[in-house]
């Protein structure tokens, strides 16, 4: 399984929780505290690297606030070899 | 004697209904009031204000520009009205959501960790009522019964079974005040 | 944009990070108004990605309805216009008559559409203007909180129908997709939801070809979408999504109820 | 009946409801929309009609079709809907139905702001749509005026089979405060001769507002002038405060009405002799009663929510009598007592004191 | 260019057509029509658009499309037209966008008829719908003028970013004439740097009326306001006739005001002194030209085709300086010659010759 | 109404004259402007003949549209209105409403019903107004001159399309009938003609039809007559008829587009 | 065949010639004269008798000015007995 | 000089158009000209006017109450038209749909069988151009000529090929006349 992660933007995330109910993983939770605009933004709660950068939470966030980022293979390029 | 207040916080944190209710009472006591929000549609998730005035003459305008008593229930309505209060007056916040130090020294501060307090009573929804018993108990404008009353009086049937609820909230808040001043 | 950041030193294959999703470059860097959860946003940036995806933004200019969305200009990095309630198709016809080369779109609320903009979408529709148009159907009017709208649902509560709509008095919700697709100007009429995952990804591939059916001067294309309003709804967003489901989509069959020829040729060649 | 704490908008529709009005037909629109949502429980509690219509112009032309049957309707909105009503207002406008209009005004131009704002004064007092009418216009100032405007309006519009406006602004509308009710007159029960009821026994009536031929277009006119001109002679209605011994009169209506009172008191507080006038019939406009105020003053402050509308009103009123000074906020935003008061002030400095004259005639300045 | 027997609506299509007019939005009222049918020959023709609409509301709004663009647009119509376009009008105003409307005046209120009048001169002079704007009005007297008034009004619409109005009535939209129409101006090739044309190597353009908040709504309205005030300054048009020696001045705009040409001429022959001053734009209104002559002459007489409507605009600028009198026919009726004679003996009987006072300001006289 | 003379003395069976054909007398006897041989004259004949077989004249109401038909209220010996350009159905909302037990008619020309006034009838017809409504379709603008209706043909030549309906630019002719017939709150929608005796009996069945929907209460019911414009058309009143025959019913095909089965009993009764 | 008649509203018709369009016989011709309205009305020509009173022109009269009689056998009544 | 005229008649019988020749002649002729229609819904099968002004000074009110000639084609316009005509004026009147006797001293009548010469050349739609060959020749108002240079002018492409026969039309107009006054 690819690795993966995301990326909240805390300030425009409005607290709707739709992530949550769609992440296969239930890797996505509520912070405690308030954002400024007065909503608890999501956040990603991964210990085990289980998110595999499926998208599935951008895809549904009604506010794009979600960056997704997934390890994925390439080929070694010159430069590294 | 006419007293401006202005209430102000998020949408949802029961702003405009704390004004209703002293509003409400004022009127039950022979008195002049308005009541008047501001309206929009930010409204939900945006800041909600009201106005309200409790007068012995009858109320030319109902709005303000510098309210004697503000209330304010989050950070944007402390720094919107923090400098509007007339000189002598009154601003009590939510301290359970507004961590503030004072930046004037002209008008009292009142703190009311209203969530907190409401949130120990079972139900953060009332922190409004907690703060409306404070303000209540901190300026005397009506006998605190009065308030208890207008709840009864005005709340919808359908409603009334939070009466009480409501009722034990703003003798906390009301509380809270006469412990301050004992203290 | 690639955004390439080395792990650990690789052994024998390299990985590397990469974003996979981000917010599109259309939609500007500015938060929304709209209620938590509601699917305007999403809605947005369904749009925004494709019209990123069709490099298309330059050329693009939006026209905003009167209704929750009346700020998208401010929303979309794309020239934006607001039109009057109801007018955005007449509008849309007016800068499109004289810019065919813009790409044109209007985005209207079912209030907007269905009940004072009737005749300028059907008008529209019938001239075959070479626009797209987004009808979010939320079946309530959002933005002047909460009142009965053409499509609310038989029963349904609002500010306007407390006891709920009573159809006797104010006939049944219309279906605007069925309505728009009996018009042989019309090239392109869908419905389509946001409810889940599968619905969304189905959404942005009919918002794709109404886009492309513009861009081949193929006519008017309409994508009718059932969309949320947990505030006057009065429910959780995800609450309100199931609401999509289980009371709009048997209502509001999803579907295609109109694909010209013309586009289906256009659909094929896009593949 | 004893006070409730009542909304604006709530409280014209329940006195509307109350004044015996038959069917209601209306638009959402901030800030009237809690208008409509009482009438959408209320009417057809009462088993009245309420209907959403599509947009304003079906509103106002299911207004005319109803009131054509000579029974009480109403539509209420605010500036864009009135805007799109100006057609039919000018159909019933010639056709002489009687029906009530209320407008919550907004900030404009255009889709603006949803702000309390007078701007739509020229629109509604000096024309309904196109062609030659004009409204009643009532102009209250709070929350018990506007509902005794409501159930007026009725009542002038059945006198005169004429249109007559409410005019309030986002802050009657949205405002709470305690207010009496009228109590409950129910629909009457007859209909007026000229009514559309079906020609059973009698010969056919007719509504329209097409004459074709100038002659038949022009006695229509002059019938109509007449008739405005008796609303002129008989109608006129406004509240003067502390006029009889002013130096400087305040003229606003409505919301500004209102707000410059407390203006006024402080002003008196600090010794300045200022008055109120507060035009409640914005048309027929008060005038002659300007009129004779104005040989007295000093100078008129015309304080509105608008950029200047009334204003031209009160200086056709005053022809040069006195100086006639304007102060206005736009786009929703309101003047408050402070800002009036600073105009009073300077106002007060800026002009002498106004000798008498022999003939209650004062001296002539001439007014930018 | 030779003289051609032109049309008044044609000559207006016409001359908007060689200023430069890329977009035609409108739909089908007598007495306007033939201007939409010259529009539906010419502009597909020139390659450029017409378009009939499917009403006004959707004309004004596709010229409110259009017009965002940064193109020369147009539209058409009377009375009924002009009211359902009155929300697009105040949406123009808001977002200040160019656009020239031309109004064939026509009686009524409501359907009317279709004869000449000058009725709805407050609805196009005191607003652009609800909201605080006004459009500069231009009133042509004679087809020769009507067609330099829209050249003019695409030329001060797009100075002003603002609404022109053209307004005439139904005599200047069907008499012919000999008039000479303008070269042909081609379409402008470049758009303005606010037009929606696609944000390509530019920031986005927006074009919108909302402001949210009032503060915002105030600046917009701040500077709409400073617009017209400048409008006010530079774009004052009127025609002043044998006003020089003038005891009595006859104001009179449009057909009025050419047919009171006539009844001046004829009055000079029977030795009075009469002039006649016509504004040419209605908004912004000659009013400080007015004052002046107010000084000198012993009374105005208004002609309007109207229950009387600029004769308020005339009573505020001479402000009680001269006593002004109205004469108006309605409902498609027109004032001919002998009548306004008739009106100019009796005001001269009426009103003793002025004496010349100090700084050339008159005794008031009161005016009912 | 029988007037009987005697002719000369009877033998076995008598003879007598009887009237077997008269102008209705829900008709005003007063001449109306319509040009020679405009079929609207006819439309109203055939109206005015089912409100007398009907015996409804006393509690009829008419709402006249803009357009030719301006003075109907006129020529009917019943109570009428004259409604603003294309509101007629929303004037008869706002009367039937209030008068439920008056028959509401209106009668409305191509450009007032389907071009300005689109929002009005579909609403009208989606609340299922219980009105009845003529939609009298000769393919132009009659009253201001000949200029090009929504229902004008491809090619046809107008005041404003002087080169013929250019489809391409203002789209194909709109077909009322079948648009209205898709709403659910449409109860009879038929399309009739005039243009010759066979047809001209459909049209007076179909609008006593029309009336009986009304007078039962089940719903909008609505006529769409083609009809003819000599003058705009700029031909004899006899080709005009013809010109219907042969461009006009093979655009708008004449037959029931809509009977909900609450009118099928109804005609069943009927018979 | 049954014997009829049409009496034509003269002062109403306006000549438009549809009512001679639907005479199965051809009976019905414009007069020579105008009328008040500047119209040359219809005229039932028929020496012969042949209208049957069959109101098709009647039916087609956009009008509504012409008025059909038809002869019908009736019952004697007593009173003629 | 200015001279105002009224054409009045049944629509078809090309009243606005002979009206408009005269308008057109005016103009080539170095006059001020206007010439406006009544229109209105009825036109067709109404009647049909319009006021034409010839004049050597600009030209203010196009509409006039008492014109100095008035050319009357039916019963209808006779009856408007017998009562306006200005003292001294003169009352052209199409004798074939007319049966007239005068009824005014004060002014000239000229009786004109317009469609009896019309028909015999061949055209009734002719008697407008009858009609103003008429007045041409009774009044002098302009040349002939310049009438008929106004039709080769004027009409459209289209419309040329009926120049010859308007042309005669008028001649024959003026001819009437003529031999009246040499009678
Ligand atoms: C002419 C006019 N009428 C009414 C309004 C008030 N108004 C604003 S938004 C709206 C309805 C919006 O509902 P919808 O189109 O369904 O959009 P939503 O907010 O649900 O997305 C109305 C009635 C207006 N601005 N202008
Ligand atoms: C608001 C408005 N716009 C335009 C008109 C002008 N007008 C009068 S009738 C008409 C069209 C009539 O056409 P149609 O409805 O087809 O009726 P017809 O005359 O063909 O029977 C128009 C555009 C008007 N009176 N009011
Ligand atoms: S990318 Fe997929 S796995 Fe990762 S948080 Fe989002 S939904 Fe869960
Ligand atoms: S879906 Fe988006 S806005 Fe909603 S909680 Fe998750 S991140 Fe925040
Ligand atoms: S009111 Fe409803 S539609 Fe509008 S933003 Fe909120 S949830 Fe969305
Ligand atoms: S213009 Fe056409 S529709 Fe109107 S009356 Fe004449 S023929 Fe009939
Ligand atoms: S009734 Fe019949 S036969 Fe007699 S004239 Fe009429 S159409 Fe001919
Ligand atoms: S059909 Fe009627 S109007 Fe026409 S010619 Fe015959 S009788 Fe006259
Ligand atoms: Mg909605
Ligand atoms: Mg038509």
């Amino acid at each position: 399984m690819a690795k993966g992660r995301i990326k909240v933007d805390e300030a425009m995330c409005k607290g709707c929780e739709l992530c949550i109910m769609v992440c296969p993983y239930g890797l996505i939770e509520m912070a405690d505290h308030f954002n400024a605009k007065g909503y608890k933004p999501a956040v990603l709660i991964d210990p085990d690297q289980r998110c595999t950068g499926c998208t599935l939470c951008a895809m549904m966030c009604p506010d794009a606030v979600i960056t997704v980022y997934r390890e994925t293979k390439i080929k070694p390029s010159p430069a590294y070899a | 004697m006419q007293t401006e207040l202005v209430f102000s916080g998020f949408g949802g944190q029961g702003v405009l209904f704390g004004g209703m209710v002293l509003a409400y009472a004022g009127m039950d006591n022979g008195k002049n009031v308005t009541w008047i929000p501001s309206y929009g549609p930010e409204m939900r998730g945006g800041t909600a204000h009201v106005t309200v005035v409790i007068s012995d003459e009858e109320i030319g305008s109902p709005l303000t520009r510098r309210p004697q008593v503000a209330v304010v229930f989050n950070i944007p309505s402390m720094t919107k009205y923090e400098d509007t209060v007339t000189p002598g007056g009154l601003l009590i916040y939510n301290s359970s959501l507004i961590n503030h130090s004072p930046k004037r020294a002209d008008i009292r501060y009142l703190a009311v960790p209203a969530n907190d307090i409401a949130g120990k009573l079972g139900n953060a929804r009332m922190a409004n009522m907690v703060v409306l018993g404070a303000l209540i108990a901190a300026t005397g404008l009506l006998p605190l019964e009065a308030v208890c009353q207008a709840l009864r009086n005005h709340l919808p049937a359908a409603k009334q079974k939070f009466v009480q609820s409501n009722i034990v909230a703003l003798q906390r808040g009301a509380d809270l005040v006469k412990n301050l001043q004992a203290a | 944009m690639v955004d390439v950041m080395m792990e650990k030193a690789p052994e024998k294959v390299m990985w590397a990070e990469k974003m996979v999703y981000e917010r599109p470059a259309a939609l500007s860097d500015i938060p929304t108004h709209y209620c938590p959860g509601c699917t305007h946003g999403l809605i947005h940036k369904l749009i925004g990605e494709v019209i990123d995806e069709l490099g298309i933004r330059q050329r693009t200019i939006s026209v905003s309805p009167v209704g929750c969305a009346v700020f998208m200009y401010d929303y979309f990095d794309v020239d934006g216009a607001e039109a009057a309630h109801g007018r955005a198709p007449a509008m849309a016809t007016g800068i499109k008559r004289v810019q065919p080369d813009n790409i044109v779109f209007t985005y209207q609320g079912d209030g907007d559409m269905a009940s004072i903009g009737m005749a300028e979408i059907i008008w529209a529709a019938t001239r075959g203007e070479n626009i797209t148009v987004f009808f979010v159907n939320n079946a309530i009017y959002g933005m002047t909180g909460g009142q009965m709208a053409p499509t609310s649902l038989p029963g349904q509560v609002t500010g306007s129908s407390p006891n709920g709509r009573d159809v006797e008095m104010t006939g049944m919700p219309i279906r605007m997709a069925e309505l728009l697709a009996g018009l042989p100007g019309a090239s392109y009429v869908v419905r389509r939801s946001v409810h889940n995952i599968q619905t969304i990804k189905q959404a942005k591939k009919a918002i794709r070809t109404a886009f492309q059916v513009q861009m081949a001067g193929a006519g008017f294309a309409l994508v009718e979408l059932l969309s949320s309003c947990p505030t006057n709804w009065k429910m959780t967003a995800a609450d309100s999504l199931t609401w999509i489901k289980e009371n709009m989509v048997p209502y509001y069959p999803l579907g295609d109820y109109k694909v010209a020829d013309v586009v289906k040729t256009l659909n094929n060649r896009g593949k | 009946m004893a006070k409730e704490l009542l909304k604006g908008n709530v409280a014209i529709a329940e006195a509307a409801v109350r004044a015996g009005l038959q069917a209601y037909f209306g638009y959402p629109i901030t800030p009237q929309t809690e208008l409509l949502e009482h009438m959408s429980a209320r009417m057809p509690e009462l088993g009245r009609t309420f209907l959403q219509a599509e947009s304003e112009v079906a509103a106002i032309n299911m207004v005319y079709g109803a009131a054509s049957t000579g029974v009480r309707v109403m539509t209420s909105s605010s500036g864009p809907g009135i805007s799109l009503m100006q057609e039919g207002l000018s159909y019933i406008a010639g056709s002489e139905v009687p029906a009530v209009i209320v407008d919550i005004m907004r900030g404009g131009p255009g889709l603006g702001n949803i702000q309390p704002a007078q701007s739509d004064y020229n629109q509604i007092t000096k024309s309904a749509g196109h062609g030659d009418f004009r409204p009643i216009v009532l102009a209250p100032g709070t929350v018990q005026e506007a509902i005794d405007h409501t159930v007026l309006a009725f009542d002038l519009a059945d006198k005169y089979r004429t249109l007559v406006f409410v005019a309030g602004d986002g802050m009657i509308g949205q405002i709470m405060e305690p207010a009496e009710l009228p109590p409950m007159r129910q629909p009457a029960q007859t209909r007026p001769a000229w009514a559309l009821t079906g020609a059973d026994n009698r010969p056919k009536n007719v509504v329209s507002s097409l004459y074709l031929g100038a002659e038949k277009l022009e006695a229509l006119n002059k019938r109509l002038q007449a008739k405005l001109q008796q609303i002129k002679e008989n109608e006129v209605r406004f509240e003067a405060i502390n006029t009889a011994d002013a130096d400087i009169v305040i003229v606003a209506f409505g919301t500004a009405g209102r707000i410059a009172k407390t203006a006024v008191t402080e002003a008196r507080r600090q010794g300045l002799r200022v008055g109120l006038f507060r035009p409640v019939t914005l048309f027929p406009f008060p005038s002659s009663q300007l009129e004779k105020l104005a040989a007295r003053t000093k100078a008129m402050l015309v304080v509105e929510m608008n950029a200047g509308q009334m204003v031209d009103d009160v200086k056709l009123a005053v022809n040069g009598k006195t100086p006639v000074q304007f102060y206005g906020r736009t786009g929703g935003a309101v003047a408050l007592p402070d800002e009036i008061l600073d105009q009073i002030i300077l106002l007060d400095k800026r002009y002498p004191a106004k000798k008498a004259t022999p003939n209650g005639q004062g001296v002539v300045i001439s007014v930018a």
